[in-house]
């Protein structure tokens, strides 16, 4: 299984999620410019975190207009497995590949703390290595994580199980209904708020994180083999 | 393009740009030297060095290189008291920012800045810009930048401009470090009445390099290319060298220059871009525009490599319309960089600045003739003689004055409360207190944890960050008590460096340097430079007891505005952790680990935290340091660390013993009963700020080893408790003197300070 | 040379966290007569055009892609000759 | 009731890093008539007073306590009545 993390400017936790992915699940993976506009080589794509064109106008707004991003919405087309992480989040609400919108926090000022979610649905790919219904650590950082969608997008997500993750206990921006990730219709594009890469050893606060990237091979592995 | 060969004799240059601009004439008829900040003998001088009048533009530049800011005029012959040097250190003072090697073929770059002046007038962009020159000046080595901390001093929190000051102070350098990604792990706050109308925000920055990538703010080899790299030149921060160098009076907000705003988004790019540069080798040296921008880059850079330097401004990116040499040569825009480059390799440096779609332009060449000159518009704006815009900059000696205040509190008793109050109540009491309640408020604000190498985060002793690839790991922190060195500045100096290689020393590392940031009034008050005088001597003395050099720093002059803020040295230390298996943090982890006080405790409530809040003010000696002895518990400390025998470390500081053990008991909510004799009063000895103390929390099979160690080392270390259950007790001489649930301590103190913020602030 | 003055708000069914906290600091600061603030964004884009009408469309066509978002934000914008 | 349209803008004289990022993007779009963009705030702050003089006089006094920081911004308003 090949990973690739597109990096546009003012991408910053790229190289982490690199990391995660070679020391967590040892397989290829490349940090991809956001100039180049062929993913056809990989089978995984991770929208790193970060203030991708300094968050300028909105979160994710500018860099959605990279080239990488048509691979991106290509790459989710066949099914390939599409992780938005934080600002990567953000990208894929503004491209729509996503429903929803960010806003900023409610409280107005970034939050960089170690939340409890609980896993709402463990049948995504992303999920398959946790409990339905477990409660585990993970790292925020951001200003802007605030996710709005209206009622009536709010109730299909909830009916097709696409909310993956909520805030437990105390809500850190005032997203709705509690939302830190979501799927897409297909299941094969996830977009959080937390930040797993930054949970994959105790040393870190938590280790949780790293049960997403090793559900995500197991998924791939286990429907094409280990290529 | 300005000509590559050289002009042997002197150039022709313009008396005036425009016609607003004055004459030479008129510049010393009306004395109008002034009005930039020079005086006569200096004005003088500069007549002298160059032959002839100064012209407005020339002018400009001496006042700016010869600002204290740029100079050092008042503080270098104090400066020069500093140990500098060990084994360890790679750079000293003198370039962007010090580095010391750390083994592997790794080095760790570290410097502190301050931005007070800025954050007074404007403190979102104020502080924001503070935190992006320093990580510049860290960048400009060569160095990837790893880390972040602050150190902030504002009034007290019930003022509401304060609120406002501190609470803007905070959102911007979290906005400059969490869009360029680089985590801020640490730092310190302390609210003081001194502060008020004077905010302090002190920056530090620390990276790391391979030794064979260690770069110098160098212009060499004649006919190099100079380029121009980074945001376009406005005309904002002008003179902001100067004043920074000036009191903030009542008029303050009409002289200030035209604030500069930042942007870590164009940080970010000229990061990436310039360590790339680095990793290809194609660089001869690179500066950051800072204080005084172009001119003290491109001035230092000649005077470094013993060369001379032309510049035509008609190539620098500009982002106005028609500015005059003086504006371009003293705009402090932010994010912009100087780099020589070896002539010929132009276009490989275009190629990797062109990724980073990065504006740049070849503004100048290297020259051997020692002269600074500048051109505009066909025309020599500035001819200068380098070295006398940098080494020959002037030099004032200054003598010190004993305060009035200093010989009056050797008269004051500070060896019991000046109030009858009980340790429970005055825990509760000082816990309350924004000086040492929890700084979650601030540090949740910032991103600590991303590049995944934050070990130990906000909220220890001292932040430890892992290096990749490597076993070690290197931990980090800055003090500095502005009270203990009001009341005697050489104590309160050696006293900062003292803690700082404490909270290092706690966290499992060796100490290894220094960077410090000196903020003080105005010198020119012999009052204030006998505490400059002091304070450097006792910071000089602890270096060199711990062996600690210091490699970089920065000095703060004229931080008045209604009165003159206490003395505040603040220390940067950094300090490596041979194996990551050392690392430790404050918080007792199991029930049943023995607590043992190392130290001894005297009455010393002396500029503490209980007299702040019991008198309102701090008077009398503050606790006196023997560097010896503190050295001898960093040494024990570290053996019993590595020995793998500690569970937990936290020092004694701000609120004394009481505090040390709850702050212990906080993180997992694990209490403590501790059993205390003295011939001490209870609150006394559980409040006293006596030095060189440390409370480490270690499991039951190694106390007999541990102890043994203590008794060969002859440090005092006294068996006090036992970690256990959810309340923390303490019972001084077989009365119970302080029973509190954890849980309710805890909330008093992380409630403080977010409770404080709650009420409204205004601009 | 045309300028564009872009007002983009959040829609009214959008809760609007910044205008909620600007009314509790006005509230806080005396001032009780504050019934709502809503807090929008305002650009102003200076462009070369033909006429008003290329001007306009081209400036419609930027905010749909690209100034506001839909799902969240309207938008709306005057433009003036010659600025 | 009244409504104010306050709008808050950088002074000209400072950097707008979020302006140049917008013009950039435009420009990547093919908006390259875009010869500037700078980026302020709107808001729409609805209040009671008896008359518009006191409205007035009380939205200025918040924009300068408040909603916009006279350093580095200026700001203008109109009222609006009973919206
Ligand atoms: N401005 C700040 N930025 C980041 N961390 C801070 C800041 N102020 C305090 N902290 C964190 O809070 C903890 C306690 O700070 P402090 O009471 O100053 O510690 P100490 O007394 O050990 O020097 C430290 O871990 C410190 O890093
Ligand atoms: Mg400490």
């Amino acid at each position: 299984m090949r990973f690739a993390v597109p990096v546009f400017p003012g991408s910053n936790c790229d190289e982490d999620c690199a990391k995660a992915v070679r020391e967590i699940l040892d397989r290829p993976v490349d940090l991809v410019w956001h100039k180049d506009g062929n993913l056809d080589a990989y089978d995984a794509i991770i929208l790193p975190g970060g203030f991708s064109y300094g968050d300028y106008l909105r979160t994710g707004a500018l860099a959605r207009f990279s080239p990488v991003m048509e691979a991106v919405a290509k790459a989710a087309d066949k099914g390939k497995l599409v992780l938005g992480i934080c600002n990567g989040f953000q990208v894929l609400l503004e491209s729509g590949l996503l429903p929803g919108a960010m806003r900023v926090n409610d409280h107005l000022k970034f939050r960089c703390s170690i939340q409890t979610l609980r896993v709402e649905n463990n049948q995504s790919p992303f999920t398959g290595l946790y409990q339905a219904g477990e409660e585990i650590q993970l790292p925020i950082a951001h200003g802007e994580g605030n996710y709005y969608c209206d009622q009536e997008t709010l109730d299909k997500l909830e009916v097709q199980g696409q909310i993956i993750f909520r805030y437990s206990g105390q809500n850190p921006n005032g997203s709705v209904a509690g939302i830190a990730g979501i799927v897409n219709r297909r299941g094969n594009v996830l977009g959080l708020m937390p930040h797993p890469e930054r949970a994959i050893y105790d040393w870190m606060g938590s280790s949780d994180g790293a049960r997403m990237f090793q559900s995500m091979l197991r998924y791939w592995e286990g429907m094409h083999g280990a290529a | 393009m300005v000509q590559p060969e050289q002009q042997t004799t002197a150039v022709h240059v313009v008396e005036r740009v425009t016609d607003q601009e004055p004459t030479p004439t008129q510049i010393r008829d009306g004395e109008l030297f002034q009005e930039v900040g020079l005086n006569h003998e200096e004005y003088q001088q500069i007549t002298k060095h160059l032959g002839r009048l100064p012209n407005w533009t020339e002018l400009g530049i001496y006042s700016v290189m010869w600002s204290e800011h740029c100079s050092y005029k008042n503080s270098k012959p104090l400066l020069k008291r500093f140990p500098v040097e060990g084994p360890q250190v790679l750079q000293g003072p003198g370039e962007g920012a010090g580095a010391i090697d750390i083994g592997d073929g790794q080095a760790v770059v570290f410097k502190i800045e301050s931005h007070n002046h800025p954050t007074a007038v404007e403190p979102f962009q104020g502080a924001a810009t503070g935190v992006g020159g320093i990580i510049r000046d860290v960048f400009s080595m060569g160095a990837r930048p790893v880390a972040l901390l602050n150190s902030l001093r504002f009034g007290p929190l019930s003022n509401s401009r304060v609120r406002y000051l501190f609470e803007h102070a905070v959102a911007g350098i979290a906005h400059y470090g969490n869009v360029i990604g680089i985590p801020t792990v640490g730092g310190e706050v302390d609210f003081d009445d001194s502060y008020e109308g004077n905010p302090l925000v002190n920056a530090m920055c620390v990276g790391v390099l391979s030794h064979d990538e260690l770069q110098k703010g160098v212009a060499k080899g004649v006919g190099n290319p100079v380029i121009y790299v980074g945001a376009s030149t406005g005309r904002d921060g002008i003179h902001g060298a100067t004043f920074a160098s000036e009191e903030l009076g009542e008029d303050a907000e009409e002289k200030r220059p035209s604030v500069q705003a930042g942007d870590p988004f164009m940080e970010k790019l000229l990061l990436e871009a310039c360590i790339e540069l680095v990793k290809k080798g194609i660089l001869i040296g690179i500066q950051d525009m800072g204080a005084a921008g172009l001119t003290c880059s491109s001035a230092e850079m000649a005077s470094k490599g013993e060369t001379g330097m032309e510049l035509d401004l008609d190539q620098v990116p500009q982002r106005e319309t028609g500015m005059t040499p003086y504006e371009i040569l003293l705009s402090e825009s932010q994010e912009r960089m100087l780099l020589v480059v070896e002539d010929g390799r132009e276009a490989e440096v275009q190629e990797v600045l062109d990724k980073w779609e990065l504006p740049s332009a070849v503004v100048g060449r290297v020259t051997n003739d020692n002269r600074y000159r500048i051109r505009h518009q066909g025309r020599w704006v500035a001819d200068i003689p380098v070295q006398t815009l940098v080494d020959d900059a002037p030099v004032v000696y200054r003598t010190g004055k004993e305060p009035e205040a200093y010989r009056q509190n050797a008269g004051i008793r500070v060896d019991q409360p000046s109030v009858d109050i009980h340790p429970g109540e005055a825990l509760n009491q000082v816990l309350a207190s924004s000086n040492v309640a929890s700084k979650r408020w601030v540090y949740e604000q910032y991103d600590h944890m991303v590049r995944t190498s934050t070990a130990v985060r906000p909220g220890s002793d001292a932040a430890v960050v892992v290096l990749d690839g490597l076993d070690k790991a290197l931990a980090m922190c800055t003090d500095g008590n502005g009270r203990y060195v009001y009341l005697d500045p050489q104590e309160g100096g050696a006293a900062a460096v003292a803690e700082a290689a404490r909270n290092v020393v706690c966290s499992g590392a060796r100490p290894l340097g220094i960077t410090d940031c000196l903020n003080f009034g105005s010198p020119e008050k012999p009052e204030v430079f006998w505490q400059l005088e002091g304070a450097v001597d006792g910071m000089s003395e602890a270096c060199r007891q711990l062996e600690t050099p210091v490699v970089g720093g920065n000095v703060s002059l004229y931080n008045e505005s209604k009165g003159t803020i206490h003395p505040t040295p603040v220390v940067g230390m950094v300090g490596l952790v041979e194996s990551r298996q050392h690392i430790t943090t404050q918080a007792f982890k199991e029930e049943g680990d023995l607590i043992y006080l190392l130290g001894e405790t005297f009455a010393e409530l002396g500029g503490s935290e209980l007299q702040l809040i019991l008198d309102g003010k701090v008077s009398g000696r503050p606790p006196k340091i023997d560097l010896q002895r503190e050295k001898k518990l960093h040494q024990v400390i570290l053996t019993a660390i590595q020995k793998g025998w500690v569970r937990s470390a936290h020092d004694c500081s701000s609120g004394g013993l009481a505090v040390t053990l709850a702050e212990s008991s906080f993180d997992h909510e694990l209490g403590a009963r501790v059993e205390i004799e003295t011939a001490l009063d209870a609150t006394t000895y559980l409040f006293s700020e006596t030095q060189s103390r440390a409370v480490l929390s270690i499991p039951q099979e190694y106390a007999d080893a541990f102890q043994r160690l203590m008794e060969e080392e002859a440090v005092p270390c006294a068996k006090i408790g036992e970690v256990s259950g959810s309340c923390l007790t303490v019972e001084v001489n077989g009365q119970q003197v302080i029973d509190a649930p954890v849980k309710e301590l805890k909330s008093i103190w992380e409630g403080a300070i977010p409770c404080a913020m709650n009420a409204s602030s205004t601009n | 040379m045309y300028k564009a003055i872009i007002t983009v708000r959040l829609k009214p069914s959008v809760l609007d966290p910044q205008g909620s906290a600007v009314k509790g600091s006005l509230h806080s600061l005396g001032y009780s007569a504050v019934q709502d603030v809503r807090v929008g964004k305002t650009m102003e884009v200076w462009l070369e055009a033909t006429d008003s009408q290329e001007a306009e469309a081209q400036v419609d066509a930027m905010c749909r892609k690209l100034l506001a978002n839909p799902v969240i934000e309207d938008y709306e914008f005057h433009l003036e000759k010659g600025a």
